[in-house]
């Protein structure tokens, strides 16, 4: 609670006066997470790579399946994710609300398309090669192992799009509930949207590969198309400017945890890339 | 337990807060002081841990009556008490009973009741988040009970459910069998509820010490509630990861296990034992802990040797993360592996030898108040030094190939655990007892149950030790009498129901002193930590003033510098005062909407109904949302002004 | 004692029993059953007893050595009355460098001790040593819940179907002494281990791994063996017997096993002469072992290999008995070789007659006892693969029409069509039949 | 606390500066990210690739860490808090790899024969 630093007027981001130590609550309780963090993919990263030291027998290679092209292009994407993310802290910090938010919509959109880029993967390793959970072992620690990397994704996804929604949470809270209401219905809107939008993201790649032109799209995916205009026409409404928020440099600390959260899930990353793709191209005679 | 705080208490919310009428009614905090509610929705760490506390001693009385039932059945051979399926069910429940929701939660409860007095804190860091860790392991608790009441029955794969018996093949007798999965969505969520509690107190301990507590000066049970909370994030991920391989394995038909596509069974055990071993660590230092804080108080001796005690605590935290494999000395690892592991669990011998010897050190020359606290301390010291030394019996590979999986572990274990962690549990419920409730418990009642729990525990489980080394197997539900085991056999459930009277009649003399036992003053026992600074029963801001810590026993140098304390506290209050008063937080009903999500989502994923799963996702995702945006909330008191506050004569 | 007389007179039992608890160790009489860890019979056990006592007598030391300052200081320094609590504190001493230095270097000299027998034994215990590499004799013990079967890769005999396999036996692991013995150990379904404690510690059968041990008897002799790690339902009732056998005998047993089933002809119209004994009800989980075999268990397992002398068996009655183990499609789980038993899911069977138990080391192989374990096999064994043939699907496990089941509430049969049903005159059969196996 | 106003503006040219610093990172990151992509086609011995690949991913690993998490800035006890994580589970990691890389791990049975 950095309340007493706030009322003063200058927050110290380096060091909080209400704490013993001078790290704040919640910066120490997400490195102590992380930390923690580290066990759990070491044991999901230790599965995998226990058995593809004993691959059994029918184990697909992995070198005909991976698109490592693809692969590399959503590591890079995530990496941008990540400096964008920083770049969100470092604006927050300094009470820049409107970086911040370019930022934080940056960061999810990045975010998104590393997530689009997995399910579409999954997708076509299921379509194209057969390969699913229980197809062979590959298949199960393959997918549960970049699955929970996914799913961190995900989460911190979620938690990105709360954090944008959250900054437009009005300074002038006399209306009651009614920043509440706003701020579910802008929640919605924007999970819509992304649901939405992947959607019809995939229908358009899918029309593509299928060899169909832009008119099979329009023509099929009409509704869904402009369903996306109209909820991005509700989210610019939504972050329309309405007087004062109470969002700024004292919420620095949310943000930053939220991005140690973020960069967090970036590593992870850098470790599975090298680990569970670029070795298979070597590893194996 | 029960401040009532009248309403005009409540001068509103921080700078920067709207004021508490302007909020949404969604967001006014439940202030009752009183009734369910207070209870249901109640962040104050006193009150979490007394639930923590009655929860525990609750399942620590179930498992118990799991251990009779064993014990019933084993008393004579070819005995036919219980089936063998109930059996197995029955050892299964008994010891994740006992480690999951008994002795883990009571330390629980001392780590949230004590800690934060040791540390002159008012709360921890996250209070919400603490009731919400209570509970989770709530509905942890309930999820593995269920089987009582369903037809699956009761989990009955042992404790640390080896796959590949955990498998759909083998552990579910008919279609729809969920008892496995219950066993492992309870776990899952025992595990959620550690971590996130553990968070919580090491960001406690690191962040909210009262001024001039450096580390080198924190109590010793407060160190081990850091060691703990630190092995409890690092080795729980371990088994996480564990129970959602056999989760996906037995409802996504993966081969984590699955041995027909090449799973390994083998990779289970490392994985629970990596785990497992931190875990029997999360067991007992939480109980050395509270042994070093009864000897220096009944000898009236500071801790003999206080930065080597500390300092061997953190090694066995970390050696203990590089000794799991010698459960499995059996499992063929190569002779490489075994010779490095075995060194490596001999090696822990030397900081747990060390912590003994300290806590002689302590004794020695020191004024022994043989009050019933330390006569549970100096019980464990023998019985845990008794355990220490078959563990090391055990560490020896060779040896152990003859004792694992025999009776002489669960010997082993049960010196470990009863005569280490219970023992010391009890002691620290003895020794805050007065703390906690104003009221003290009679010492002939104290010592009577001491020593009938002490005889009947050594009658139970000492002769254990030779029916494993004569080649009883453990997790057996029969016996044949040409075996040489029967006499053993009946003298331990003999000594089982000893040790139960032992327990009945400690509960019982504690019943009767919460409602009836004679009241006490304030600091009881001469202490030498914070928490005895403070009236009995703690009032909800705990501390009038906030603490200055000069010295290691901070409360022992008050009494020893009164004049200096008294000016300083002035002082202190009028700072405090200048901050607008103490700072509480409000209660909260998000921290058990949240879990009850949880507990839901995780019911019907077991029942395989994935719209209930979802339902249950989506109440906790609400939950926890709901939780960030009403914000932390809070109110000011000023205990020092006139008229309020402290109503207790300064002792 | 028979366990019976339990049933008959618990109090007075109850008594004895007490009595005899309450004389500890001076008989030794804790640590001498048949499976005792201290009477070793073979050089890989006796090692491991070796490292024991070495851990042993160094923990004892330093346990008396620290429980008495222990207790010396406690006595020493106790507050004696209430004027000695409320003394003055005594000086707040703080510790002791020096003496914390010494106390960590004695432990861990303490624990060099332990270390280098064991780092030794580790070595020793965990292969055939080379040098005697070349004479040693290989078996596989295979788990099954909840028995083993044992393989003999060395040992070829011809199969029904045509080929050759090793010859293959279960529960009853027989060896030459005097020669290091390697078993393979493997598991079809969960995780087993096997321990015959007498001659080695134990090594766990683990799917999709290859462990092994090795073991040695010193001379001839029976043991008991048991499997020790839970394995479901029946883990406690998982048992076996390993018999070592001088060499001769050893090779001469090997070359009867290589041999088909032993056939007793009965002429065509030769009648049942043998009286059939009414067994009545059994006990769930009774007793099955007998003070007579105990006494002498080499003894009467020479004498269960011996082949009856004419007239002793009733041909008409094993002939019966070898139908009703068609119709009973007994032969569609066990192997018989030589006769129509074909199956592979359940013990072989080929020399059940002169095997000493049966279920799995549980009951001594009387007639009484192989009759209730082919009537009521749910009675002696809880949740059993005879009894409930199993089929395993995604779903879990589903249970095959098998024997009859019992109403829980009445205690009568309630069959299920398909289901198998052993009359009292077919059980009688079928045992004389089985017993006919040698 | 450092209150002080020429503290604060101190603060903040730090943070104006930080936002280069990210950009810069970033880009060297994507480059290493490129390079790892490029190393695996090189005609080089595996044990030199795969040494490669392990410290270019440690680099980026340790400086997202060290910048992007801003840990460079922090209290060094959160760098040490992490670290125990670290070590402890790459620890766990790389020992469960050499138990299982042991000849007597090497699996045996039917799902494993062909390569027996
Ligand atoms: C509170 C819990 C607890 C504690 C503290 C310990 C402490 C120790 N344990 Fe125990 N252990 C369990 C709980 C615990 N254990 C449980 C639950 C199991 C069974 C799990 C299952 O299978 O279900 C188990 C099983 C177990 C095994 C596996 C047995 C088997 O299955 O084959 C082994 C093997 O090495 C072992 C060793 C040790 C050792 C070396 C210590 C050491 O930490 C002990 C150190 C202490 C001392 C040695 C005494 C004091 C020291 C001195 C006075 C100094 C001088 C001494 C010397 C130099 C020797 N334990
Ligand atoms: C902290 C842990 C802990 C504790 C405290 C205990 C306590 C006890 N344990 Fe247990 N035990 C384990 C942990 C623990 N155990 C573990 C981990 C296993 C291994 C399981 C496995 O193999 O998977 C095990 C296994 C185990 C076995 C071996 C089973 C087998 O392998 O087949 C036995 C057998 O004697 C046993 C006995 C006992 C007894 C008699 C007690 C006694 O101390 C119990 C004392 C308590 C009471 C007797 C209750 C008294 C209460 C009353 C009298 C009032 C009742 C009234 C109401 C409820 C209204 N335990
Ligand atoms: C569904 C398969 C199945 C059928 C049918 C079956 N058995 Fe069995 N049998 C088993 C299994 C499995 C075991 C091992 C049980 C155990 O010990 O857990 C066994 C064990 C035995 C044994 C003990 C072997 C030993 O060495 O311990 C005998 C004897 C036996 N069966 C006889 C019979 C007879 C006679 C019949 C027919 C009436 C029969 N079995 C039908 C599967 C079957
Ligand atoms: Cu097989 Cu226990
Ligand atoms: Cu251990």
């Amino acid at each position: 609670m950095s309340s007493h630093a706030a009322a003063a007027g200058h927050i110290d981001h380096h060091h909080d006066a209400t704490t013993t130590t001078g790290i704040p609550h919640k910066k120490l309780f997400m490195w102590a997470f992380l930390a923690s963090d580290c066990m759990f993919f070491g044991s999901l990263i230790a599965t995998h790579l226990i058995y593809r030291l004993h691959p059994p027998v029918g184990t697909p290679d992995p070198r005909d399946i991976f698109a490592i092209e693809l692969t590399s292009g959503s590591t890079f994407i995530l990496l941008m994710s990540s400096l964008l993310m920083a770049l969100a802290v470092n604006a927050c910090q300094q009470g820049n609300v409107a970086t911040t938010r370019k930022m934080l919509l940056g960061t999810i959109v990045f975010g998104l398309v590393f997530l689009g880029i997995q399910v579409y993967e999954f997708l076509h390793f299921i379509h194209a090669y057969g390969l699913t959970l229980s197809s062979s072992v590959f298949g199960s620690t393959f997918y549960t192992l970049t699955g929970t990397h996914g799913v961190h994704v995900a989460i911190g996804v979620l938690w990105l799009i709360l954090m944008y929604v959250r900054s437009f949470k009005p300074a002038d809270e006399s209306d009651g509930q009614g920043w509440i209401l706003r701020g579910f219905f802008h929640f919605l809107n924007f999970a819509a949207m992304v649901v939405l939008s992947i959607y019809t993201l995939l229908a358009l790649v899918h029309g593509y590969e299928e060899g169909h032109g832009l008119a099979y799209f329009f023509s099929n995916h009409f509704i869904a198309f402009f369903g996306c205009i109209a909820l991005l026409g509700g989210l610019i409404w939504f972050a329309k400017a309405r007087g004062p928020v109470e969002f700024g440099e004292a919420n620095a600390i949310d943000v930053e945890s939220m991005g140690l959260y973020w960069h967090f899930v970036d590593i992870v990353w850098i470790v599975i890339f090298p680990v569970v793709y670029l070795l298979e191209y070597i590893v194996l005679p | 337990m029960d401040q009532s705080i009248p309403k005009n208490e409540f001068i509103g919310h921080e700078e920067g807060h709207a004021t508490e009428t302007k909020r949404s009614w969604l967001f006014t905090r439940p202030d009752h002081k009183t009734g369910i509610v207070s209870w249901l929705t109640t962040v104050d760490h006193k009150r979490i841990g007394f639930l923590y506390g009655i929860s525990a001693l609750f399942f620590f009385l179930v498992g118990g009556v799991e251990a009779l039932m064993i014990r019933m059945q084993l008393a004579v051979p070819n005995n036919d008490f219980i089936s063998a399926q109930t059996y197995n069910e029955m050892f299964t429940m008994h010891a994740t009973t006992m480690i999951f929701l008994a002795v883990m939660p009571l330390s629980a409860a001392f780590f949230n009741y004590i800690m934060p007095l040791q540390i002159g804190a008012r709360d921890v860091a996250f209070p919400r988040l603490n009731g919400f860790a209570f509970w989770v392991f709530l509905a942890g608790a309930v999820i593995l009970n269920i089987g009582f009441f369903a037809k699956s029955g009761l989990p009955d794969v042992g404790w640390f459910g080896y796959a590949p018996l955990t498998a759909t093949a083998f552990s579910s007798e008919f279609a729809g069998d969920m008892s496995t999965d219950m066993w492992v969505m309870g776990l899952q969520l025992l595990g959620v509820s550690s971590v996130v509690g553990s968070l919580n107190f090491i960001v406690t301990i690191i962040n909210m010490r009262a001024p001039g507590l450096t580390m080198m000066r924190l109590p010793v049970f407060t160190w081990m509630t850091l060691f703990t909370a630190f092995l409890i994030i690092l080795s729980f991920p371990a088994i996480t990861i564990a129970l959602v391989e056999v989760m996906m394995d037995r409802n996504f038909g993966t081969h984590f296990f699955e041995v027909s596509g090449g799973g390994l069974p083998i990779l289970w055990q490392h994985l629970f034992w990596v785990f497992g071993h931190p875990e029997v660590y999360i067991l007992i230092l939480p109980a050395m802990g509270i042994i070093s804080e009864i000897l220096p108080t009944f000898s009236r001796k500071p801790l003999f040797g206080y930065p080597i005690v500390v300092f061997s605590g953190a090694v066995i935290g970390l050696l203990g993360f590089g000794v799991w494999s010698h459960h499995m000395f059996t499992t063929g690892m190569g002779t490489v592996a075994t010779a490095a592991f075995t060194l490596a669990t001999m090696a822990i011998a030397v900081p747990t030898g060390v912590k003994i010897f300290n806590w002689i050190g302590t004794l020695w020359q020191g004024h022994l108040m043989m009050r019933t606290p330390m006569m549970f301390a100096l019980g464990f010291v023998w019985m845990f030094m008794m355990g220490g030394f078959s563990g090391i019996m055990h560490s020896a590979a060779p040896a152990d190939a003859q004792q694992q999986d025999s009776y002489f572990v669960v010997a082993h274990f049960h010196y470990v655990l009863i005569g280490g962690s219970i023992f010391a549990l009890l002691a620290g419920i003895h020794y805050w007892f007065p703390l906690m409730f104003g009221r003290i418990v009679s010492e002939f009642w104290g010592k009577l149950s001491f020593w009938v729990i002490f005889i009947g525990f050594n009658v139970t489980f000492f002769p254990l030790h030779f029916v494993g080394l004569n080649g009883m197997p453990r997790r057996t539900f029969t016996y044949d009498d040409n075996m040489g085991w029967s006499s053993i056999n009946l003298l331990s459930t003999i000594g089982a129901f000893i040790l139960g009277i032992g327990i009945a009649v400690y509960f019982g003399v504690m019943i009767y002193t919460y409602y009836k036992g004679a009241k006490t003053k304030r600091d009881p026992w001469d202490g030498r930590t914070l928490e005895w600074s403070i009236p009995n029963p703690p009032p909800h801001h705990n501390f009038d003033v906030t603490p200055q810590v000069h010295a290691r026993d901070a409360y022992w140098y008050e009494k020893h510098h009164k004049a200096e304390i008294e000016a300083e506290k002035a002082k202190q209050a009028a700072d405090d005062e200048a901050h607008g008063g103490i700072h509480m937080p409000s209660n909260s009903w998000f921290p058990i909407i949240t879990a009850a999500g949880m507990l839901l989502g995780a019911i019907f994923f077991c029942n395989h109904n994935f719209t209930g799963a979802i339902v249950g996702g989506v109440i906790t995702f609400f939950g926890a949302w709901m939780w960030a945006v009403e914000g932390p909330g809070g109110y000011h008191l000023h205990p020092t002004k006139a008229g309020d506050g402290d109503a207790d004569a300064k002792h | 004692m028979r366990s019976s007389v339990l049933t008959e007179q618990p109090r007075r039992r109850f008594w004895q029993m007490l009595l005899v608890a309450l004389i500890p160790l001076l008989s030794g009489g804790w640590l001498s059953g048949p499976q005792s860890t201290f009477d070793t019979k073979g050089p890989v056990a006796e090692t491991q007893l070796e490292v024991f006592y070495v851990t042993l007598w160094v923990t004892m030391i330093i346990f008396a050595i620290v429980g008495s300052v222990l207790a010396y200081t406690t006595w020493k320094f106790k507050a004696r009355n209430a004027a000695d609590e409320h003394a003055e504190p005594p000086p707040q001493g703080h510790g002791n460098p020096l003496v914390e230095l010494s106390l960590i270097v004695a432990s861990i000299l303490a624990l060099v001790v332990i270390a280098v027998p064991t780092l030794k034994a580790i070595w020793y215990t965990y292969d055939v040593p080379e040098d005697q590499m070349d004479m040693a004799y290989e078996v596989n013990a295979i788990g099954y819940q909840w028995w083993f079967k044992f393989e003999y890769p060395t040992e070829m005999t011809p199969q029904p179907f045509g080929g050759e396999a090793p010859l293959v036996s279960a529960n009853e692991l027989v060896i030459p002494a005097g020669r290091p013995v390697r078993v393979n150990l493997r598991t079809v379904d969960v995780i087993h281990s096997f321990w015959v404690p007498k001659l080695a510690g134990k090594v766990d059968m683990i799917p999709n791994r290859g462990n092994h041990l090795w073991l040695q008897a010193d001379e001839p002799g029976y043991f008991w063996g048991q499997c020790a790690e839970f394995c479901g339902e029946s883990h406690a009732v998982m048992r076996f017997r390993v018999i070592a056998l001088a060499e001769d005998d050893f090779a001469n047993w090997l070359e009867n096993q290589k041999l088909p089933a032993r056939t007793v002809e009965a002429a065509e119209d030769a009648e049942i002469l043998a009286a059939m004994p009414d067994y009545g009800t059994f006990e769930v989980n009774q007793a099955g072992w007998s003070e007579e075999f105990d006494a002498d268990p080499m003894g009467n397992w020479e004498a269960w290999q011996e082949i009856p002398a004419e007239g002793e068996e009733d041909p008409a009655l094993i002939a019966a008995g070898r139908r009703a183990f068609v119709e009973n499609r007994c032969a569609g789980c066990h192997m018989v070789r030589g006769h129509e038993g074909m199956g592979n899911i359940g013990p072989d069977l080929t020399r059940i007659g002169s095997r000493t138990t049966v279920a799995a080391g549980l009951l001594e192989n009387t007639p009484e006892n192989l009759y209730r374990w082919i009537t009521e096999p749910d009675r002696v064994k809880p949740g059993n693969y005879m009894y409930h043939s199993r089929i395993v699907t995604p779903k879990g496990m589903v249970t095959m029409p098998g024997y009859t089941t019992r109403d829980p509430a009445t205690g009568e049969r309630a069959p299920s069509p398909g289901d198998i049903e052993v009359t009292p005159e077919e059980g009688h059969a079928l045992v004389a039949y089985l017993k006919s196996l040698k | 606390m450092s209150d002080s106003a020429s503290v604060a503006s101190a603060e903040a040219h730090a943070h104006e500066g930080k936002f280069h610093v990210f950009v810069q990172l970033a880009m060297i990151l994507a480059v290493i990210t490129g390079l790892e992509l490029l190393v695996i086609y090189m005609p080089l011995a595996n044990w030199l690739i795969i040494t490669l690949l392990m410290a270019m991913s440690a680099v980026k690993f340790i400086a997202v860490i060290w910048i992007f998490m801003h840990l460079k800035w922090d209290k060094r006890f959160l760098t040490v808090l992490f670290v125990i994580g670290m070590i402890i589970g790459g620890g766990t990691l790389w020992a469960l790899l050499l138990l299982h890389g042991a000849k007597d791990s090497a699996p045996v049975g039917p799902a494993y024969e062909e390569l027996g």
